[in-house]
This record gives C-alpha cells, sequence and structure tokens, in this order.
C-alpha cells in the first residue's frame, strides 16, 4: 500500500522525531521557566547519603562491562545479519540454511569460549 | 535523486575521509584517534552506497554492510588495546606507545 | 476513491502522530494511577484515593507538583549533558512507536465538517509503513542506552554512574535476546513489516505467533520484562541498593521525563507483544471479530495491551528482585542461546513442512 | 525538492560533526559529535534509498560500537588526559598530506562514471539479502564469522587483567 503512497515512508518518522523532541524541550524549558531555583551549597552537593561526598563519581569501573559489552556488539552483528536472512531462507532453501548454521556455529565457538575464560560469570 | 545530488554524495564522502585522516594525523588521544578512522570507514562506506545507487546495483550496499562488520571488530580490538596500554603505561598519548615490547 | 497528494498524507500521518504522542502521554498518567492502585490492593493497603473520587486526579496533582518543583542542576554535574539525557530518553521512547500498528484501519465518518477528501477514507493506524520496520524498531531500542549513560555519567554521583552502568550492560544484553526471539515471527511472516507479521496470523487462535512460536514469545516476554527494567529485573533502580539508579539526582520535570521514558518503554513492549504473538486486533475465534456488522478490531487490541500491561504489575506486586549476577546468566546463558537455537530450529521445521 | 533541501541539511550536519570530532577537547565531546555523523549518514542512505543499511548503520555504530566507545571513556576515565593536538609544526605537514589526499581522491571520484539515473533501482530489504546471501558472498559471509570470533577472543584475551 505505499508503493502508491505519495510520501516517502520515512517522512512520517521524522515528523514524529520532530514533535517528540519538540515535546521533551518545550517541556524542560516550561517548568525552567516557572520552577523556583533557590540553590543552596548544600543543596546542589552531590548525593551520598547525607554524608559530604568523597571523591569523584567519575573513577574507573571494572573491565567486566567492557567485556559484555564487546560480546555484545559481536552478537548484534549477528543479528543484523540474521535479519535479512530470515527475509530470504525460503528462496535459499537448505543451502541458506546450512550457511546460517555453520555462520551461527563458529559464533557459537567464540561464545563458548566467552563463556569458559568467564567473561559471562558476574 | 539526481546525479548532481549523487556527485555531492560523493563529494561529502571525500570530506567526510579528508577530515577523519587529519585527525588520525593530529591528534594524541588515542580513542579520539580511533574514532577518526571509524570516521574514515564511514566515508568509504557513503562512497559505497552512492555508487550503488548510481549503477543500480545492491552490491554496494551488501559491501558496505560489511564494512560496518569490519568496523565494529576493529573498535573491540582496538579499544581493547587500548585498555591494555593504559593498564602498562597510564597514559592514552600515542607517543608513549611507540615500542613492540608490553 | 481518489488517491492522496502529498500535503493530504503529510496531514493525516502528522495529526495520526500527534495523537499517538498524546495517548501515549495520556496512558502514561493513568498508568501511574492504576499502577499504584493495584499494587495497594495486592498489599491489602489503599493507595491513592484522596484527590477526587477515588483518587482519580491523583496524576494531574502529581503532574501539577512536578511542573512547580524546583528546577535543580548539582554543582559537580555536567550541565548540558545533565539536561539533555531526559531529553534523549523521552525522544527515543517516543520514536519507537512510529512503525507500530495499531489495531487496523479506521474509516473516517463522513461529516459535513470533514474536507471532502477525508470522507469515508479508511486510515490505516500506523504512523510510518517503513519497509524494515522491526529492524527499525531494534534500532531506536538499540539508541535507547544513551539516555540512561548520559544521565547516569553527567550526574558525577556514583549512585547515578553504578545505575547508569548496570542499567546499560542489563539493557543491552536483553535487547538482543529481545531482538533474535522476533526473528521467529519475521520467519514465519518473510517480512520486516509489522503489519505483514499481524497479518500473518489473522484467522484464529492457532495462528499465533504464541502458540505456534511459544518458545520466542517466552524469550519475548523475559527479555522485554528486563529491556523495561521491571521486577523482577529492576536492577537499575533497586531502591534500597542503588538510591534510585541513574535518577538519582533528577528532580522536577526532568525527573518526571525520565519516568515517562519508562512507562512509554513499558506501552510500547506491550504493544508490540500484542502484535507480534498476540495477533494484533485479530479476535482469537473469527466469528468474534465483528459485532452487529462493528469491526471489535480495535477492541481486541486495546483488551490484549491491557491485558499485559496488568501482568508487568502483577508481577511487581509478587515477585522478588533477582541479584545482578543472576540476572546476567539468565540473560547471557539461557535467553540468548536459546534464542538463536530457536532461530535455527524453527528456520529448520519451516523447510521441512514446505519441502 | 524536500528531498535536496533534506540532503544538504543533513550533509551539512555531517560535516561539521566531523569537525567537531576532530577539533573536541574531551574525548567525549567528540563521540558524541561522532554520533550525529553517524546519525546523519544514516539518515542520507535513507534518502539515497537503502533503508536497510540505514537502520543497521544505526544498530551497529551507533547502537553498539559508539556505547563501547562511551564505556572506554568511562572507563579509563579520559577527562583527565591533557593530550590535545599535536605539536604545532605537525599541523602544516597533516593539512598538507590531507589536500593531496583529497586532490587525489577527489580526482578519482570527479572523474567516476555516474550511470544515469534510468534504471531501476530495488533497495529494498527483499533485494539486498538477495543479493547478500546468494553464491557470490557466500565465502566473504562465513569469513566474516570468523574475523568476529577472533575480534571477540583477541579482546577478551587483552582486556581481562593478567594474573
Amino acid at each position: 500500500m505505499t508503493a502508491s503512497s505519495p510520501l516517502p515512508s520515512y517522512v512520517p518518522i521524522l515528523v514524529l522525531g520532530a514533535i517528540a523532541a519538540g515535546f521533551a524541550i518545550l517541556t524542560i524549558l516550561f517548568s525552567h521557566l516557572i520552577g523556583r531555583p533557590r540553590s543552596t551549597p548544600a543543596k546542589s552537593a552531590t548525593y551520598e547519603c547525607g554524608m559530604p561526598p568523597v571523591g569523584t563519581a567519575h573513577a574507573r569501573f571494572p573491565v567486566k562491562f567492557y567485556l559484555v559489552c564487546v560480546i555484545f556488539i559481536l552478537f548484534d552483528v549477528d543479528a543484523a545479519f540474521l535479519y535479512p536472512w530470515a527475509l530470504v531462507f525460503r528462496e535459499l532453501g537448505i543451502f541458506g540454511l546450512i550457511e546460517m548454521a555453520l555462520f551461527v556455529c563458529i559464533l557459537g565457538g567464540g561464545f563458548a569460549y566467552a563463556w569458559k575464560t568467564g567473561a559471562l560469570d558476574w | 535523486m539526481s546525479e548532481t545530488l549523487l556527485r555531492h554524495a560523493l563529494a561529502l564522502s571525500l570530506a567526510l575521509f579528508a577530515v577523519g585522516a587529519v585527525g588520525v594525523l593530529l591528534r594524541r588521544n588515542v580513542i579520539t584517534v580511533l574514532m577518526c578512522i571509524e570516521l574514515m570507514l564511514n566515508a568509504a562506506n557513503l562512497a559505497l552506497v552512492a555508487f550503488s545507487r548510481s549503477w543500480a546495483a545492491v552490491d554496494g550496499h551488501v559491501m558496505a554492510l560489511f564494512v560496518l562488520t569490519v568496523a565494529a571488530s576493529e573498535a573491540a580490538v582496538g579499544l581493547a588495546i587500548v585498555i591494555a596500554l593504559q593498564r602498562a603505561r597510564d597514559t592514552l598519548d600515542v607517543d608513549a606507545f611507540d615500542e613492540l615490547r608490553g | 476513491m481518489t488517491a492522496l497528494t502529498w500535503p493530504q498524507e503529510l496531514a493525516i500521518r502528522s495529526a495520526l502522530a500527534l495523537t499517538v504522542v498524546a495517548f501515549l502521554l495520556g496512558l502514561f498518567s493513568v498508568m501511574t494511577y492504576i499502577e499504584r492502585r493495584l499494587l495497594a490492593f495486592m498489599q491489602f493497603r489503599l493507595g491513592p484515593n484522596r484527590t477526587g473520587p477515588l483518587g482519580l486526579f491523583q496524576p494531574v496533582a502529581d503532574g501539577i507538583k512536578l511542573f512547580f518543583k524546583e528546577e535543580f542542576v548539582p554543582q559537580a554535574a555536567n550541565r548540558w549533558a545533565f539536561i539533555a539525557a531526559p531529553a534523549v530518553a523521552i525522544t527515543t521512547a517516543l520514536m519507537a512507536v512510529a512503525v507500530i500498528p495499531y489495531g487496523g484501519a479506521v474509516t473516517m465518518p463522513r461529516f459535513d465538517l470533514l474536507p471532502e477528501w477525508l470522507r469515508g477514507r479508511p486510515i490505516p493506524l500506523q504512523i510510518a509503513h517503513l519497509d524494515v520496520g522491526v529492524l527499525y524498531l531494534f534500532a531506536v531500542s538499540t539508541l535507547g542506552v544513551y539516555g540512561i549513560v548520559l544521565a547516569g555519567w553527567s550526574a558525577n554521583n556514583k549512585w547515578s554512574l553504578i545505575g547508569a552502568l548496570r542499567s546499560s550492560a542489563q539493557m543491552f544484553s536483553y535487547e538482543l535476546a529481545l531482538g533474535l526471539s522476533w526473528v521467529g515471527p519475521i520467519l514465519l511472516a518473510e517480512s520486516l513489516r509489522i503489519e505483514d507479521i499481524v497479518a500473518c496470523q489473522a484467522g484464529g487462535i492457532h495462528r499465533w505467533n504464541a502458540i505456534i512460536q511459544l518458545p520466542a514469545f517466552m524469550i519475548y516476554l523475559f527479555a522485554a520484562t528486563a529491556e523495561v527494567g521491571r521486577l523482577p529485573f529492576d536492577l537499575p533502580e533497586a531502591e534500597a541498593e542503588l538510591v534510585a539508579g541513574f535518577h538519582t539526582e533528577y528532580a522536577s520535570m526532568k525527573f518526571a521525563l525520565l519516568q515517562m521514558a519508562e512507562y512509554v518503554n513499558m506501552i510500547t513492549v506491550s504493544v508490540l507483544a500484542t502484535d507480534f504473538f498476540l495477533g494484533g486486533w485479530h479476535a482469537p475465534l473469527v466469528s468474534l471479530q465483528s459485532a452487529a456488522g462493528v469491526n471489535l478490531g480495535l477492541l481486541w487490541f486495546g483488551g490484549k495491551t491491557g491485558a499485559l500491561l496488568f501482568l508487568f504489575i502483577w508481577l511487581r506486586g509478587t515477585l522478588p528482585r533477582l541479584r545482578y549476577d543472576q540476572l546476567m546468566r539468565f540473560g547471557w546463558k539461557v535467553l540468548v542461546p536459546a534464542a538463536v537455537m530457536h532461530i535455527l530450529g524453527t528456520a529448520a521445521v519451516i523447510l521441512w513442512l514446505t519441502r | 525538492m524536500a528531498e535536496t533541501i533534506l540532503f544538504y541539511a543533513l550533509a551539512i550536519t555531517a560535516f561539521s560533526a566531523a569537525f567537531a570530532v576532530v577539533l573536541q577537547k574531551s574525548a567525549l565531546g567528540s563521540a558524541f559529535a561522532l554520533i550525529v555523523v553517524l546519525c546523519s549518514l544514516s539518515a542520507i542512505y535513507g534518502l539515497l534509498g537503502s533503508p536497510i543499511l540505514a537502520t543497521l548503520q544505526i544498530v551497529i555504530y551507533a547502537g553498539a560500537v559508539m556505547v563501547l566507545f562511551l564505556f572506554v571513556i568511562m572507563l579509563l576515565d579520559v577527562r583527565r588526559e591533557k593530550g590535545g593536538g599535536g605539536p604545532r609544526s605537525f599541523v602544516p605537514l597533516a593539512l598538507l598530506f590531507a589536500g593531496l589526499l583529497v586532490l587525489q581522491v577527489g580526482a578519482v571520484l570527479v572523474g567516476s562514471e555516474l550511470v544515469p539515473q534510468s534504471a531501476p533501482f530495488d533497495g529494498s530489504a527483499k533485494a539486498f539479502a538477495r543479493r547478500l546471501f546468494s553464491q557470490d558472498y557466500v565465502y566473504v559471509f562465513e569469513a566474516t564469522s570468523v574475523l568476529i570470533v577472533a575480534a571477540l577472543a583477541g579482546a577478551l584475551a587483552l582486556a581481562r587483567r593478567r594474573r
């Protein structure tokens, strides 16, 4: 039904994006205008259960988060291939199934390595 | 998409590539250098997509997807190296990493 | 019926987009009330019942209060990032609804007030008919991480940062399972358009993906619950441990926007579950699709979505929170492998059946 | 017409954001500028008739790779680094090199043969998938998985703390 549509299919998305962003900006602006800023040093200090804050929050954090993000990226790429494959796998038939199964098995090897080295344990 | 627009898309790709290259040459922070490399890869992708459109063949898009994959792998390994080096040297300056021995 | 010109088409789409956004925000405020009431009943309390009849005006009161609250940026925060984070969160949350169909088409009534070209025209309740709808959803949901990371990092508060890190790691772990659970329905419909996936499930409950793709549906439910950070997967907030996680330092409307983004995400995943697995606007029995000549599609759609939203609240009222290591282990070692296996298995079965 | 305006708006955004990537003092600022570049490029892909690449660009780049960058920037607390631009003496050399590069690649691009837009172009997801999984790309496709696994193993081995 979009083939006959006179409008490119991405235009409504731009419209929605404009509406969403406009809503967010207007809300923040509006509340900024009517809110009453009465700041004190104690209030604008970092919240740390009422104690005076110690050090900066931008200290280093565990490399674990990096590892899980790496594994995510690589499987994200996997998903990026699975989606187009799902569209045409019937035309490809058994050839396509084997092709994808091989792909997934190789990735599975990497996954098993990550599992074994404990990158998935917290 | 007129031919002029395609030419201008190629020009944009060229400009992005040049900016990325200047960044790689000038910046000292390893992470920024990696980001500039990503910029160059993106410029190449834009050229691939524009040519694909001009030749009315999807092959350019397919190659662009493979470039995306390579970029993801590159970022994963590159940043892992950055982390490892940062541990060893406690700096992110590229010039500190001119030895092969870790 | 004559074809539309592009300004007319644009007008329809914009009106639709505005309606959907307004509806979502309205539903958000109603949901805050319903959730508090239902939770209270599950815990033998009354919940908010003072503002207006049955406490129905509670959301309005909350909204007014939040608007007049003090605008506040902590001194140590990165000012612009701190302000931008809620805007990013709500924008990405609202962008996701663009490609979702909401229950068939609505035929415009033949009022004289309406312009000629609008009278009696069926309007599909979907903002954008994108060729790559499902992939677009996946893309937008991955962008949701930015709002959280930005909010947590910019506040320069340890609670916020730990909350944001946990939250983002949880989000992309489960996003993967979420995205992979959609591949099953795509395999059946052979299309990335969500309207095609719904159309594929027409003709009764035995064709719903919740039945023939039961494992994918289960994976989707787990992953969606974790993705929107609801109990038992609400580790990002974990009031008792993390002082509300990445929005510790937020107040006033900025806090409201973050909260709104969470609720909009919850509504979105419920709507998506309806479209992907519960047959969208199709009735479980073909004979129940229309009554007295009126198509009940919207009613079925709303009923299924409402049931799923109730499920989320029910879970919150019933289950205890998981530990973070349990959460990550479940996501990576159970859901992701199961989803991949399920995809290959489904494909093999389909090929074998259509051989 | 609207398409043309949109294209130039996106192109200008992408280009100025690319400049910001290079010129920003803080790595975090560079990262956000790069995200803007990626998103506008994604929109340009959409204009060039490839919705699937536009979305995949967001999924892989903006959704995953840039999150990794942000994580590492936060992980290493890069804000402490003072390293801005290189030594001044480098700047002319780098600009000269970039100028040469522009000239050379520009010559190739300007001289390139653009087929007139008469041929019908099918950039739909299905056409893309058919080409991607055709016999021509089987080996590349499988090699991709090997590449991914190699990257995964390498990244895990490098980033784990040695004991």
